[in-house]
């Protein structure tokens, strides 16, 4: 009975984690302007990714390989959104700018400001 | 239902290559191999329990590590154009050229 | 030829397009980055060559377990495995070259190069030419 | 389903490869050449060679997309358009892969166990690897025991590699200037903090795959890539001085060349035991046993060249004054 529920738990956590790459790949696609798309990447890379391992730690039970998922499911959560963060300082840095800016977008002095400040 | 989150992964690869090809400016270029890099571990560690061998998780969990590194170097290789010690005088110029 | 011969040779197909896309951009293209990382395609393609004819149907990875089991062939992972590493170092000794010939040429496109060693060598055959 | 998924890899190979040929600007170019590694480490773990996704996925990731961008920052950053006509080159790809398609007609089918390859050498190795070595790993034994000879000449090749680099690129090293140097990437503060805190998982991580060699996959090669992988986010984000305090040029050097002294010293100390070279049976009390340490001995000498390679590779093309103006860029 325990098993079948652990089966289902994971089919869900698996379908669930597969449904949300799809989405966050898509929005990578469709979304309109760099900045926005920022969001959908980060999607995939957080939750998508955890509701999969979580998937399959149910799937491989109390063994080294839920060590191993652990461990990645770790790196992932530090790694992914710093690189996200450093795409994302990059780009504001090297002047894209967002397409519909609300906020007006930082005067140029101001950067250079930031380069003597340093 | 391994079959099943390998398929959705793979279809979400294609929409990441998608965007690789199209991006137009070179920092969607950057985002989308990221966000395909992080594809290919799930991929990886999800095919690993598709063929019942889970214990091949390491070639996972190397690129859940070494992934970042290739974004950092293209940064930095943006930022500062070269991969070393920029020189101060050339970095500010840079910046305010680029900022403008 | 059914579809289940043309599937069993797709992963060859698969090697020889890839070879000659990077053949071509090796040959058709000038500069010398492009010219490299086209070799490094070849090069994934003869990998990819050794490891698909190692691969057998329903074999798993040739690591024992205890259990007797199917193994694909070790002996084309050996190869690829220090063939891998050696390309990269090869590929980093065709960057340091690259990175001296625009020291000397100050450019990596090839028919720029080819100018500037004729221009080179007409000096070199007339100097009494010269003014 | 494997076969999808084997397709489907071999169809995002070759658009990436057809990708690769468009585009003109080099930085797209080594962009997407981190990708078809990405993909072709993917089917390599598909096709069963757990060992070759390692390297690959380690190579791939660590070090190739960084030698590649510093040889941009020092080269040129966009292809010139192509003077000669395309034709040519076309026909001849064309007539060349028609032939090649033509060989595969008699090809034993992907995947046949029928096929001759599996027939002749490999059954021997993988019934005799269990009780003449005694490790799971069948790889490494052949890499290390079997065939130590020709591993020891790839290292030997590899070790050649990184000293002609070293010759090409050493003597235009700029000193460090007095100038006002930053060392890069100091006000990514976020980049620092995250930095400090994976190195050392990755150093360990390349530990444990330098000795889990016997068991899994791994083995030297792989820690080595993985060992200079880190060094090279070290000095990315903390900069090249930095780096230079913690692991100095002079010392990558010694070691370039003690991994190649220990891979065949091993080897000549089974002179001393009348045993031919590299035959590690009398290493230790039993023949299992010395082979045991004689392939962790000859793998840790590999690790060692192989790091050592990639982390003195990476010292000289980061090192390099870019010449080029801005205007280039």
């Amino acid at each position: 009975m325990i098993a079948l529920l652990v089966e289902a738990a994971s089919w869900t956590f698996l379908l669930l984690g597969a449904f949300l790459v799809l989405v966050g790949a898509l929005g990578l696609v469709r979304m309109p302007d760099f900045y926005t798309r920022l969001h959908p990447a980060g999607i995939t890379d957080s939750l998508g990714a955890d509701f999969i391992l979580t998937g399959l730690v149910l799937q491989a039970g109390f063994s080294l390989v839920t060590v191993k998922l652990f461990l990645i499911g770790a790196f992932l959560f530090f790694t992914s959104p710093t690189s996200t963060h450093a795409i994302a300082n990059a780009a504001l840095v090297a002047g894209l700018k967002p397409r519909h800016a609300v906020v007006p977008p930082r005067p140029p002095e101001k950067a250079t400001q930031d380069e003597e400040a340093r | 239902m391994f079959a099943a989150t390998a398929i959705a992964l793979l279809v979400a690869m294609v929409l990441a290559l998608v965007r690789l090809y199209a991006g137009p400016s070179l920092y969607d270029r950057v985002l989308a191999a990221n966000s395909f890099g992080t594809k290919t571990v799930l991929l990886i560690a999800v095919m690993g329990f598709l063929t019942g061998r889970p214990d091949f998780l390491d070639i996972a969990l190397l690129y859940a590590l070494l992934n970042f590194i290739g974004t950092i170097a293209v940064l930095k290789f943006f930022r500062y154009r070269s991969l070393g010690d920029a020189v101060e005088e050339k970095a500010a110029s840079r910046n305010k050229e680029a900022s403008q | 030829m059914e579809f289940k011969d043309a599937f069993g040779l797709f992963n060859y197909w698969i090697v020889i397009v890839l070879m000659m896309t990077g053949l071509y951009i090796v040959v058709s293209r000038g500069n010398l980055v492009k010219k490299i990382v086209g070799l490094n395609i070849f090069q994934t393609s003869v990998f990819l060559l050794y490891i698909s004819m190692g691969k057998v149907t329903g074999g798993t990875a040739p690591i024992l377990t205890g259990k007797p089991e199917v193994f694909s062939n070790p002996l084309p992972h050996v190869l690829i495995l220090t063939a891998i590493v050696v390309g990269i170092a090869t590929t980093a000794l065709g960057l340091a070259l690259v990175v001296r010939i625009k020291n000397a040429y100050n450019s990596i496109e090839e028919d720029e190069i080819q100018k500037l060693d004729l221009a080179a060598e007409n000096e070199v055959d007339e100097p009494g030419a010269r003014p | 389903m494997e076969s999808v998924i084997n397709m489907a890899l071999l169809v995002f190979l070759a658009g990436t490869a057809f990708a690769i040929l468009r585009r003109t600007t080099l930085f797209s170019v080594v962009m997407l050449s981190g990708v078809f590694s990405l993909v072709s480490a993917a089917l390599l773990v598909h096709l069963d060679a757990v060992d070759v996704a390692f390297t690959e996925a380690a190579v791939g990731a660590g070090v190739s997309t960084v030698l590649m961008l510093s040889t941009l920052a020092l080269t040129a950053r966009h292809e010139a358009p192509g003077t000669r006509s395309r034709a040519i080159p076309l026909i001849v790809v064309f007539l060349t892969g028609l032939a090649l398609v033509y060989g595969t007609l008699d090809m034993p089918r992907f995947g046949d166990p029928s096929a001759p390859v599996h027939q002749h050498v490999a059954p021997r190795y993988i019934s005799a690897t269990a009780h003449e070595i005694g490790m799971p790993n069948i790889v490494t034994a052949v890499l290390a025991s079997y065939r130590g000879f020709d591993t020891l000449g790839e290292v030997t090749v590899i070790f050649t590699a990184g000293i002609a680099v070293l010759l090409l690129l050493a003597g235009t090293i700029r000193e460090p200037t007095t100038a006002t140097k930053i060392t890069a990437m100091e006000h990514h503060l976020v980049l620092r903090v995250v930095t400090k805190v994976l190195i050392g998982p990755i150093l360990l991580f390349a530990l444990y795959v330098q000795f889990h060699g016997d068991y899994g996959p791994g083995g030297g090669f792989q820690a080595g890539v993985i060992f200079a992988a880190a060094f090279i986010i070290y000095a990315l984000v903390f900069g090249l001085e930095t780096a230079g305090n913690a692991l100095p040029g002079r010392a990558v050097r010694i070691l370039l060349a003690l991994g190649v002294l220990i891979y065949s010293g091993t080897g000549v100390v089974s002179f001393f035991f009348n045993k031919n070279f590299l035959d590690y049976s009398v290493l230790g009390a039993t023949a299992q046993a010395g082979q045991h340490i004689g392939i962790i001995l000859v793998e840790f000498g590999v690790g060692m060249t192989v790091a050592a390679v990639m982390v003195s590779t990476f010292y000289a093309f980061a090192g390099q004054n870019p010449p080029i103006g801005d205007e280039e860029w």
